[in-house]
């Protein structure tokens, strides 16, 4: 049953040192917020899972949030590698990284599995790749009336799911459109779950012919946070585009150790919430029109 | 009328989109092949489906996405699906003509490597890893790659075959019951490749316009097979420059922007 | 490719004697239309599959069209019994039926083990119940993972899959809305598709804020064919409502062989095509108006 | 206030909708279940979430629906999912808290047939069959199950068990892994049973007024246990048999027409 209230106190109290969190969306309506809330409050020793690992995992892995990363592709879209992860199983900066690593059509079927409730993914994959020599969680079984073999995964059953949306009403009716990737499987396979959107309204409808609307109930979410324009830089269709520019900047954010860590204790650490956060990249800007 | 001059990365986009027959579905990966494809839709081959791994099905952009799932993809699509729906119904179904892939590095089997250079555990680069690929290369009816040639990408053996193209060739992609042809064309820089009818092992057919096959074999870090007749790649129409060129100046007009 | 042609066309070319058929459509947009023209076209030794036999094939069985049903539900929704499918069960009437028995929820996994091009679909289902006793098809596999036991079943592959669906755009693209079953996993694991639909239109868009729209793109559909009112007596949600009325006379229509042979005869046989049909069960009405 | 007059059936779909509880989430049968989910929601549990397994969730019908798909249903819920989803995400998925049947045939431990009676391949009655019941008997964290109550219906030994009640009692459906606790309550035209703790065989806990407990024995194929303090059920209110019939009577109008 959702309750609506802040970012801050969802995380508080949804998210604990040591879990499973997944923060889903696939390159579109990525909830940036929610990952800056849990670097804020300084979770530990996170088990992330995510298909994408894209900016805001390099963050959080960056500031240290995370000891294990179950991922199928990671790097920054269109640009390049996500360099704080690169160090991390590279260097083992800030600290080592287990990985649990994936295709994507395998992450796809075990979020359906855990969704499911069923223990194991199966799926035709995997075939000719070295994946399954590295990673003990991918096994193969016979099919019972062809003898083909298919893979079979785990479920995917993160303690915490964390999506954002475009909107959702006052009781927490949630609906998302566009790409849409594993948002609800996320949402239905966590124990408990997290949706940030863009805006709260009164009755829930989807706007004429938009891509794929998706509605998720209520009673299947933990907490709705209003959190405009809280997938930034990522895009909210229908409300901001993606801000190339800023996953550009990234690249040389975090290329460095100590670039990264002065723009995440500056931005993220030392700011209250992610409008402040917002404006604090912003104010760059302004110091120094020239490098924007 | 004189031929207009062109860039390498031109030409490897256009001979990678003269591949790309009319009507048939593909899926698309992000770069590259995604300039092929949209290339291909907008000059000999208008009814392709162009599908992406964020679930766009039939999607027509007007400016190459950066992402794999930019906005422009789901808006011009005639589909957008969940991705279990698109990895499942989709790709796994066998209802895929062609996927589109790159690489970071392919040996000459055309299997691909996207994971790691260097040890897995302890790896020198960890590049970004398989996402959609693995299963691309093996359930779709056919496959191209698409990638720079150079001897850090053309390797003898690879680190890590994270996609399979014919694995250690011959019949072997059979009886591991992959379920498509794989590779049927690499196309880079410098010319095209398609593999041995029998054995499966790339070999040079076509350079592209003022490559030499010497050139080609430096670039290439095994000893390459040559095709008895070897062609030359036709150059860049003026239509396809102008098409690609277009499309290239307007994706670099939408992608820019403040951070 | 979707090509856009009479159904009677679509019927003679892609329906087979002793084809795997299904005729889909969860109560809502049941393809009636193109039932009519298998029977009309006298197909035989058909294996029909649906997960909720109603009063189409209940036609279809006592027409003689069919050897073997693959389903989970088989009554007259609201009403009670098939008598003609309960005929052909209990008493061999017209032809032995062979029963391939499901519940929905196998039903539904083995469709979309035959959309993903799976062999078999997997779920945590028939425990406790007496139905694989009776269906060697019903087998069980333990999870690699934890060794649960999990219900396996072969994939639903028909060779023709026939839904009705609201539009359809002049390339062949089909949208369709409301409860929509298992429609698109039927076109999606069917070698050749035929989709009727109430209306073809220049640009397919979906109303606002229908409930769950669905596109099934050209190149998935064999043919698509124009019926007004194909649905008939079940509903095509934004265009017509159920004939409930229509579903309470079936019972009587049914209840005796010569009854129904009677009206298939009629109706169905001596009829051109379903607009005809249509017509020819309202001049019923008008002959005698007291007992319509 | 005098007690309004009122039928056997007001007083199960009634007694059947007090055992639902406000906010539950509800998987409903067509019937019986729906009439008396549909009955609490309008009455002490607006807040009850509706699930039919035509797909739709939360769903708000002004009639109650003939067949569990109706359009009814689609346009006044929350979501409508497509089948497959239905089960896998929503039922299987482990969220409905209550299952709500309808029977053929009921046995002592509450299992269920509405496969067949007599033999499976030379039946002398076939029933519609299993649809839904078999995953929501067992997935549902509880189920209620509503019928008319005589000895055709409940009966010694099942001739087909189709759904899963407390199989042999005891704890038999925890050894199979049967995700719900099953059967809570059997509701019936005369009188509610429920489940013992221990040997899971239904016990007659409430006759309703004006009903004996030897009426129920009577009623019942086998030797139907009692509750030690047989309580009577309290009789429908003046607000629930005016919300039951209102519900009737719009549905019946909505429901009628030529054919």
């Amino acid at each position: 049953m959702a309750v609506i209230v802040e970012l801050k106190q969802a995380i508080r109290e949804f998210v604990r040192d040591g879990d499973i969190v997944a923060l889903e969306g696939f390159t579109h309506l990525i909830p940036f917020a929610a990952g800056h809330e849990i670097i804020r409050q300084g979770r530990r020793d996170l088990t992330l899972v995510r298909m994408t690992p894209d900016v805001i995992y390099d963050q959080l892995i960056g500031a240290g949030c995370a000891r294990k990363l179950i991922f199928s592709w990671g790097g920054n879209p269109g640009i390049g590698s996500l360099h704080r992860l690169r160090d991390a199983v590279e260097k083992d900066w800030p600290a080592p990284l287990i990985l649990d690593e994936h295709a994507h059509a395998g992450m796809a079927t075990a979020y359906a599995a855990g969704a499911s409730g069923l223990p194991f993914g199966l799926l035709r994959g995997y075939l000719g790749s070295d994946l399954p020599k590295y990673n003990a969680n991918i096994k193969f079984i016979d099919c019972p009336f062809t003898g083909e073999r298919l893979a079979a995964l785990p479920a995917i059953r993160p303690d915490v799911g964390v999506i954002h949306a475009q909107k959702a009403d006052r009781k927490g009716n949630v609906l998302l459109w566009g790409v849409t990737g594993v948002q609800k499987e996320v949402v239905l396979a966590s124990k408990r779950a997290i949706v940030t959107v863009e805006e709260i309204v009164d009755t829930l409808e989807a706007p004429a012919n938009v891509p794929n609307p998706v509605v998720l109930p209520h009673w299947v979410i933990g907490a709705v946070c209003q959190v405009k324009g809280g997938a930034f830089p990522s895009y909210a269709l229908g409300y901001y585009a993606r801000n190339n520019a800023f996953y550009k900047k990234w690249d040389g954010i975090a290329r460095e150790r100590e670039t990264f860590t002065a723009w995440i204790d500056r931005h993220v650490r030392a700011t209250k919430d992610f409008a402040e956060f917002r404006r604090s990249i912003e104010s760059v800007g302004k110091e120094a029109p020239k490098h924007a | 009328m004189p031929e207009q001059p062109y860039t390498a990365d031109e030409m490897m986009t256009i001979a990678a989109a003269r591949m790309v027959r009319n009507g048939a579905t593909l899926f698309v990966g992000i770069g590259l092949p995604s300039a092929a494809a949209n290339l291909a839709r907008l000059t000999h081959a208008p009814d392709t489906v162009l599908i992406y791994e964020s679930g766009t099905i039939g999607t027509k952009p007007n400016v190459l996405p950066l992402s794999i799932g930019d906005g422009e993809l789901a808006e011009t699509a005639d589909a957008v699906v969940a991705v279990p729906e698109m990895f499942a119904y989709w790709l796994q179904g066998g209802r895929i003509d062609l996927g589109f892939l790159g690489a970071a590095q392919i040996d000459r089997f055309a299997n691909i490597n996207t994971t790691v250079i260097g040890d897995y555990h302890k790896p020198s680069t960890r590049l970004p890893g398989a996402g959609g690929a693995p299963e691309i290369a093996a359930s779709c009816k056919e496959v191209l790659i698409t990638l720079r040639q150079n001897r850090r990408a053309f390797v003898e053996k690879l680190d890590f075959v994270t996609s399979a193209g014919h694995l250690d060739g011959g019949d072997a992609r059979a009886k591991l019951r992959l379920p498509g042809k794989g590779p049927v064309a690499v196309i880079t820089d410098l010319g095209i490749m398609t593999p041995d009818p029998v054995t499966k092992e790339l070999t040079l057919t076509s350079v592209h316009p003022g490559i030499t096959a010497e050139a080609v074999t430096v670039a290439t870090g095994w000893a390459l097979k040559m095709a008895p007749a070897l062609e030359t790649t036709a150059p860049p129409t003026q239509r396809e420059l102008s098409v690609l060129r277009d499309l290239q100046a307007r994706t670099a007009k939408a992608h820019a922007g403040q951070a």
